[in-house]
């Protein structure tokens, strides 16, 4: 196959389907079969085509060139792995608004894939734009009140982001034209505004703290195999357009990168202790990603402070990428299997939570040691370090929570094959992943690191059941979300009635109009007699005589 | 060959006419005048080639010069006054002749007045001495009164005797002018600038009394009831071209006989102008019939070519010589639409006439195409005479004037348009309970005849502005700058 | 001297007739009144000219020969016109309201059918 | 090469086509409609097929230009570069499909010879301001286009259409005479001057300084009313009671579209961006675009009647054109002149759809949307399309043309009109989601009855001239970088006028 249409393929399957899906009888019976199994076709550019090779077709949006690069194969592996996992699960377990939910399902995925394709600015940006507003489909798909609140604030918060983002995009596009993406790194100066507008608009996706606001929410609402992927997934294309577009080693990127470090190590906290304060496991899952995303910020934030070393950490980097959207995928699939049922489903809800707390010998040990060799890398003191590690405390805590909640999940829904591949999926591919790219996995050294934080967990959980054990923190999902809404509830009402008076239309002229009319035919009436008349004339002729003498 | 001796035939064929119908049986008549109204205007053609030729010809009977004898003469201004003569007067047959049928007792004077009036404003037109075109206009005057009678109702009666009236009031007026400046310099020409020190007094009277004649604002009060009053056809003419001689003959008397007028009483004239064109639009869109919307929008078209006054340059006379032209045909367009209308509805109240584009196509189409022209909107006729005034505003810096013209085609519009929406797109179909017959179709033709050409005369102006531009103005013009439209100062 | 006499009298009789012409109401009235008007400009054109230059001139009588055949023919002219509105009205006035339907919008009524949507404010 | 006479002849040709064909319909009269509907395609397609041809002669550097002189020293001209032809061909695709879709959605109304009658001249005066050489060209077909137009917006002879009308006539005649005086004293300034790119004023810009400023103002005020400028944007949408074909083609193209054509023609061929920059009027011109494109959001977003609303995103959208003329640069203006095209085809695909909805449906509010994609699957599809489009999303057109014009802004150093940009298109999305959202997702029990039953062959006609519009707008965006797309045409033209 020729590497045009292997890049190609995997973009347009899913848009065919969805294209299926609005002839109702066959050809939708058709597109919703075969619809779960089209993720793996990312896989084919990778397996397929040359890593160096770019297919291009000129014709296509702005020059739209295709290929599969080192940046996306982290997320291009897990897009094909857990998607299609996630679809085997929704193919079964979706029942409600099929044609919405696979229409959301697909577009989103051709969206992603194009976003992970791309390999020049303008093509990028169309796969995110897409992503971005078809995974609205996902979140409100099941259009209770609470759904359309989530996807309204997603949409405004996605839009927001993505006009940021977009605005940065403008500015690169104004000084190299529709870049190809491997040649942004040097070639363009994104004077840190722009570099800021970049990473906050795909600091939205990412669900950094503050611009988290719309993650707690969505990800409860959405049908269960889109909450997976939307945390294990779509919210690392975020990560991806700061690779894409900020790449390390570019003009200005560099003075970012120890504010963005504190930005991640903040979130990787924030999110837990907004975690901490929820009742929900959907939601806690939700915040944990925050909390996670925050960690892979400050692997980004690393590779920017060093950007002679990023292309060493990109591999860790995939580490992460892997572990955690694995992972968090198969704990979202585990909410839709009452994880509390059984043992076996306790535990298959314990390894990926484990996994995710980065205990001893699991996937997440594994990236906290990529983390720290991210930060080693970056120069970062002995200090770093041990933050990194209170991560790891955080987030068991967390997980611990959210193992409790999971505990009282004891409906009577069936598992499914599918969380049980992921789980493995999870345990199985970082690993492969970190072979394959012949990282270095000090294993031994890494074990007492990745013990003591859970001891100190384990500590503080103890700690708190004896101390007080009743005490429990509650906070709405979305935290800030309510006070924003009420604001600018407010601020819109506001606007509406300064639009409403501001210049509609040219003011209203009737009434002097009427006036006009009237004065008019009484003079016309008056004028019409013949004394009048006559009198003009003689008036008229005095006039001008007049004005004869006396000038 | 000279061409001096055709002038004859625009005054006589019309006049020995009118004698011969006069004395044929009633069924004749028609004939004999279709004759003699088709027959002056073909004597146009060379006439017309002659003028772009030697710019005027001059006629002096009986080897007795003036002020004694009479002359005539035609230059460019006059030629254009009767183009429009003809053609309005041609296209008016039809609807004449459907009208003044001789089995009908109306129709008994009708026809020779018809022709009488032809003659009066030949007569005018050409007259060279100020006498002379006194006469004239005592002529036009009577003759156009007694068309207006012809309708025999007591509104055309009255406005008739109104009419009559005023205008000799205004004529008394001018033949007291006239006599002044004879008292004062033995000389009646028109056409001797610099021999003529014109008296200011008599410069007054004179004005006075053509504006009355010519019903430009405030002295228009005999015009609304006298044009919506009479017959289509002869309110036709009387648009076209009646009132338009005696404000010829006050262009006329003004730049070739008064010397060097008051810059305030130039200004003066241009305000009343001015006056007349927001007044008289005003008026017209406040109307409840529709010619009474034609008549007083003639008030505010005429209200333009006053603004030649204090213009005062070439182009503005072209413009105002091509305006006078273009709303002349779409004048007596509308008017003759109008009349077509009148006698279907049998009424012309604009209540009736929504769903008037139904059953009268041609009609709603020829007031729609000559509203075009009034309202001087490209391509048309009327454009072209405001755009050569514009560009002489332009030139001779005066901006109020500019503004002017520009607002007053704001102004056409709203009555324009207002009567387009009613006749084409009210959706009230008020059943009109007796609707006469349609008249020929002629006659409609005519009207669109005359409206298409107010248009085309826009997209290919060339021959008339030539003629009016090639410095023929009237060749006492003196103050009267040439300039070069669109070249900057 | 004299002629500033004539031209005092024509004046005067100038200005009665326009007074006539437009107060009266009667239009026999009204063209007597037109008439008296001819003659006080007949007056003047003879006089006024003749005062320059000491003898009469010709041109003014001419000019007033033609005028007196034109006064003539109008006053004939608007007697057949008055005869016939008499007839048809009964009586020789002008009548006052020309044409009603100029007037009609003097009672406030409308008489526009676009009146509904026009005044909508 | 093609031959001299060829040359003179066809720029008339393009704007008589329709002339002819008016002709034709208003004397066939109301009962001969299978003439009428032969007429209209045949001078649709005819119309196309000559523009077609010019555009591609224009291509292979063929010059076009047909004089005539109306008045001494006042020409018409007509002539044929590449931005005509962008114009002109815009007009002839859109005529012809909104010609298809007119001819089904009157099907059974009254009126209808009067209804093409005056929509084929409506055409001519658009071809006509297309191809038009110079500036008092533009401004007579500028003005006839007022005139077709006006019976096309009180076609329904509805107190509302003739007051819609009334106003429409107010502002555009008003335009008209600012116009008409900033036209003559321009000529008074500079004589008869054809379009030049790059402009032909700038030898008086030393000693008319002030003048060039006001005539500038006056120039862009009179075209402004049209295009929609606020505060003049006040006919466009009471305008909209119109019938759809009417709305779709002339507030999506002709209309609109002439008025910001002249703006660009003002900017780019009468003064030149350089010179509005050096009189101090560049930045103005930004600002009033920049004001008219959020306030025009604005009011969108408060509107609840559907073809008003997409009325006040016209208004928002058109100012993206002066917009882009106005920030200036190779990208800026490719973005700017793009949008003509590009918002034509969205806001006519809009159109329609608001259309069909109205007409089978009854549905004039945005709450009686709700549903209706269940209904009317493809045209809510279609719909869906140009509103993504409208909001900037790829590859729909609305994001090429956005993509050039935020790219553009910057290119010049101003971000604050890329924020103005971006502020925009958060607003469309305000303002278009949710009326996506009640199209897909609104609660299906408020689906209306059926209004009116039509044929199956109109309905067909008008679903179909939805899509096929529609489906050019994701083309035209999919396929922007081939050499024959509206965005390489105009990355032609910018390169004349910005190099």
């Amino acid at each position: 196959m020729s590497a045009l249409a292997v890049n190609l393929l995997p973009v347009l399957a899913p848009l065919v389907a969805a294209a299926l899906l609005a002839f109702r009888g066959t050809p939708r019976a058709l597109a919703m079969t075969v619809a779960p199994w089209l993720p793996p076709l990312l896989a084919l550019p990778l397996l397929l085509g040359n890593s160096e090779e770019v297919a291009g077709l000129p014709f296509v949006l702005l020059d739209l060139r295709l290929g599969a690069d080192p940046v996306a194969a982290p997320l291009t592996v897990l897009c094909a792995v857990a998607w299609g996992l996630a679809g085997w699960f929704a193919a079964t377990r979706v029942h409600r608004d099929r044609v919405l939910f696979w229409s959301g399902w697909l577009v989103s995925l051709a969206g992603i894939s194009l976003a992970l394709l791309a390999q020049d600015v303008a093509g990028f940006y169309a796969g995110y734009a897409t992503l971005s507003l078809a995974s609205w489909l996902l979140i409100i798909h099941a259009r209770s009140d609470e759904a359309w609140r989530a996807g309204r604030v997603y949409l405004v918060m996605a839009l927001l982001g993505e006009m940021a983002a977009f605005a940065g995009i403008a500015a690169i596009v104004s000084q190299a034209g529709n870049v190809a993406l491997s040649e942004l790194a040097g070639s363009i100066d994104l004077g840190s505004g722009w570099s800021w507008l970049i990473l906050a608009g795909f600091g939205v996706k990412m669900g950094i703290v503050p611009l988290h606001l719309w993650l707690p929410l969505a990800h409860p609402v959405a049908p269960v195999p889109a909450s997976a992927i939307l945390s294990g997934v779509i919210v690392k294309a975020g990560l991806l357009g700061w690779l894409r577009l900020v790449p390390p080693g570019s003009d200005g990127a560099d003075t970012v990168g120890p504010v963005l470090l504190l930005l991640g190590i903040g979130t990787a906290f924030a999110g837990v202790l907004l975690g901490l304060a929820q009742r929900r496991i959907k939601v806690v899952l939700a915040y944990s990603t925050i909390s996670q995303m925050g960690l892979v910020l400050s692997v980004y934030a690393a590779m920017l402070m060093a950007p002679e070393r990023a292309a060493a950490l990109l591999p860790w980097l995939g580490v992460m990428v892997l572990h955690h959207g694995l992972n968090k995928a198969s704990l979202f699939l585990a909410c839709g299997c009452a994880p509390g049922r059984s043992r076996l489903r306790g535990l298959l809800v314990a390894i990926p939570a484990l996994a995710i707390s980065a205990a001893p010998l699991t996937t997440g040990m594994l990236a906290k040691t990529g983390l720290k060799a991210a930060f080693h890398d970056a120069g970062l003191a002995q200090g770093w370090t041990l933050v990194l590690s209170l991560t790891s405390t955080a987030t068991a805590l967390l997980l611990w929570h959210f193992w409790r909640l999971v505990r009282t999940e004891r409906g009577y829904k069936t598992a499914h094959p599918a969380w049980l591949a992921m789980v493995l999926a999870g345990l199985v591919v970082p690993w492969a992943w970190a072979v394959g790219h012949g990282l270095e996995l000090h294993l031994a050294a890494g074990l007492w690191p990745a013990t003591w934080p859970l001891a100190i967990a384990a500590l503080v959980v103890g700690l708190k059941s004896a101390l007080m054990p009743g005490w429990t923190l509650g906070l709405p999902a979305g935290d800030l979300v309510v006070w924003l809404e009420r604001f600018f509830g407010a601020a819109n009402m506001r606007v509406a009635r300064v639009a409403e008076a501001s210049l509609g239309s040219l003011p209203n002229l009737y009434p002097v109009h009427v006036r006009m009319t009237r004065a008019l035919l009484w003079t016309e009436r008056k004028i019409t007699s013949l004394p009048v008349a006559g009198f003009l004339i003689l008036a008229l002729g005095g006039l001008l005589w007049l004005v004869t003498l006396l000038f | 060959m000279s061409f001096d001796k055709l002038l004859l035939a625009l005054v006589f064929i019309p006049l020995g006419t009118a004698l011969v119908a006069v004395m044929l049986p009633p069924a004749r008549r028609r004939w004999a005048v279709l004759l003699g109204s088709l027959a002056w205007p073909c004597f146009l053609v060379p006439l017309s080639i002659a003028v772009a030729r030697e710019q005027t010809l001059t006629l002096v009977f009986g080897g007795w010069s003036p002020p004694l004898g009479i002359g005539w003469r035609l230059d460019a201004l006059a030629l254009v006054v009767l183009w429009v003569h003809a053609l309005v007067g041609i296209a008016a047959l039809p609807g004449a002749w459907q009208r003044f049928k001789p089995e009908e007792t109306e129709s008994g004077p009708f026809w020779s007045l018809w022709l009488i009036l032809a003659t009066g404003v030949n007569l005018a037109t050409l007259a060279a001495d100020l006498f002379n075109l006194y006469v004239a206009l005592e002529l036009t005057t009577l003759a156009a009164v007694a068309l207006i009678a012809t309708d025999d109702g007591i509104a055309a009666l009255s406005a008739a005797m109104r009419y009559l009236l005023l205008a000799v009031l205004g004529s008394l007026m001018y033949v007291l002018g006239v006599g002044l400046v004879y008292a004062q310099t033995g000389s009646l020409a028109m056409h001797q600038p610099g021999l003529v020190e014109l008296n200011n007094v008599a410069l007054v009277l004179m004005l006075t009394g053509l504006m009355v004649k010519a019903a430009i604002f405030p002295l228009h009060v005999w015009l609304p009831h006298a044009y919506s009053n009479a017959p289509g056809p002869v309110a036709a003419i009387m648009s076209a071209v009646v009132g338009k001689v005696a404000l010829v003959a006050l262009w006329r008397i003004w730049f070739e006989t008064a010397v060097d007028p008051p810059t305030l009483l130039t200004n003066l004239l241009g305000l009343i102008g001015a006056g007349a064109i927001v007044y008289g639009a005003l008026a017209a869109y406040l109307q409840p019939r529709l010619k009474m919307v034609i008549a007083y929008s003639s008030i505010s078209q005429f209200g333009f070519l006053l603004l030649l006054l204090p213009l005062a340059c070439q182009q503005a006379f072209q413009g105002a010589g091509f305006h006078l032209l273009a709303h002349g045909l779409a004048k007596a367009a509308m008017f003759l639409a109008a009349a077509n209308i009148v006698t279907v509805l049998g009424s012309d109240s604009i209540r009736h006439l929504p769903g008037l584009d139904k059953r009268m196509p041609l009609e709603a189409f020829t007031l729609a195409l000559a509203g075009v022209t009034l309202i001087g909107l490209p391509p048309s006729g009327g454009f072209t005479g405001k755009w050569m005034l514009l560009s002489a505003a332009w030139e001779t810096g005066g901006w109020f004037w500019l503004v002017l013209i520009v607002l007053s085609g704001l102004m056409s519009a709203a009555y324009v348009f207002r009567i387009l929406a009613l006749t084409c797109f009210h959706p009230a179909r008020r059943a009109v309970h007796h609707l006469h017959p349609k008249p020929p179709a002629i006659t409609s033709l005519a009207a669109l005849m005359l409206a298409l050409l107010a248009v085309v005369i826009g997209l290919y102006p060339h021959p008339v502005l030539d003629l009016l531009g090639s410095g023929v103005l009237m060749d006492g013009g003196v103050r009267l700058q040439s300039g070069v439209p669109g070249a900057g100062p | 001297m004299t002629s500033a006499i004539f031209v005092l009298v024509a004046a005067a009789i100038f200005g009665l007739g326009v007074h006539g012409l437009l107060v009266s109401a009667h239009i026999m009235r009204k063209l007597l009144a037109l008439n008296l008007m001819l003659s006080a400009l007949f007056l003047l054109l003879i006089v006024v000219p003749a005062s320059i230059d000491g003898h009469p001139d010709p041109v003014p009588q001419a000019l007033v020969l033609t005028g007196i055949v034109i006064a003539v023919s109008t006053t004939a002219f608007a007697l057949a016109l008055m005869v016939r509105l008499f007839r048809k009205q009964g009586h020789a006035t002008i009548h006052p309201d020309l044409d009603p339907a100029l007037l009609g919008r003097k009672h406030g009524r409308r008489t526009a059918p676009e009146a509904e949507g026009e005044r909508a404010p | 090469m093609i031959e001299p006479w060829l040359a003179q002849v066809l720029p008339p040709a393009v704007v008589l086509v329709s002339t002819l064909a008016a002709i034709v319909i208003f004397i066939a009269g109301e009962e001969r409609q299978r003439l009428r509907i032969w007429v209209n395609l045949v001078a649709a397609t005819l119309k196309l097929i000559l523009v077609v041809w010019i555009g591609l002669s224009v291509l292979a550097g063929n010059e076009f230009l047909f004089r005539f002189e109306l008045l001494p020293g006042l020409e018409l001209i007509l002539h044929a570069d590449a931005l005509s032809i962008l114009f002109a061909s815009l007009s002839a695709v859109l005529w012809l499909v909104t010609t298809v879709y007119a001819i089904a959605y009157l099907e059974h109304s009254p009126n209808r010879a009067r209804f093409f009658g005056f929509f084929s001249l409506c055409v001519s005066a658009t071809m006509g301001i297309a191809m038009a050489g110079n500036l008092l060209t533009l401004f007579i077909f500028y003005e006839l286009l007022t005139l077709t137009t006006w019976p096309l917006v009180v076609h329904n002879g509805t107190p509302e259409a003739l007051a819609a009308g009334r106003s429409y006539l107010r502002y555009t005649l008003a335009g008209g005479v600012v116009l008409l005086t900033a036209l003559v004293w321009l000529y008074g300034l500079a004589g008869n001057a054809v379009f030049t790119p790059g402009g032909f004023l700038a030898p008086l810009a030393a000693e008319h300084a002030t003048e060039l400023r006001i005539i500038f103002a006056m120039l862009i005020a009179g075209f402004g009313v049209k295009a929609g400028l606020v505060p003049l944007h006040g006919w466009l949408p009471k305008a909209m009671v119109a019938p759809a074909p009417v709305s779709a083609l002339l507030h999506a193209v002709a209309v609109v579209k002439a008025g910001a054509f002249g703006i660009i023609r003002t900017v780019e061929d009468v003064y030149g961006l350089e010179l509005v920059a050096g009189l101090g009027m560049r930045l103005p011109l930004i600002a009033v675009a920049c004001w008219t494109i959020i306030i025009g959001s604005l009011l969108a977003l408060r509107e609840h009647h559907l073809k008003r609303r997409l009325a006040y995103s016209t208004v928002s959208q058109v100012s993206y054109i002066v917009l882009g003329i106005a920030v200036g640069g190779l990208l800026a203006t490719s973005g700017g002149m793009v949008h003509l095209v590009h918002q034509g085809l969205m806001k006519i695909t809009l159109f329609f759809c608001a259309g069909i909805f109205g007409l089978l449906l009854g549905v004039s509010k945005i709450d009686q949307l709700d549903g209706l994609g269940r209904r009317m699957p493809w045209v809510s599809v279609a719909f869906t399309v140009a509103a993504l489009g409208m909001i900037g999303l790829p590859p729909i057109v609305g994001f090429i043309s956005k993509w050039y014009l935020a790219s553009g802004a910057l290119a010049v150093g101003m971000p604050a009109v890329l924020a103005v940009v971006i502020t925009s298109a958060l607003l469309n999305a305000a303002y278009f989601l949710p009326l996506v959202g009640r199209l897909w997702l609104g609660p299906p029990g408020s689906v209306a009855a059926a209004r009116i039953e039509i044929g199956r062959l109109p309905r067909l006609a008008l679903v179909c001239s939805a899509l096929a519009t529609a489906f050019l707008t994701v083309a035209l965006g999919l396929m922007a970088a081939h050499p024959l797309s509206p965005l390489n045409w105009v990355i032609k033209i910018a390169e004349g006028y910005a190099p």
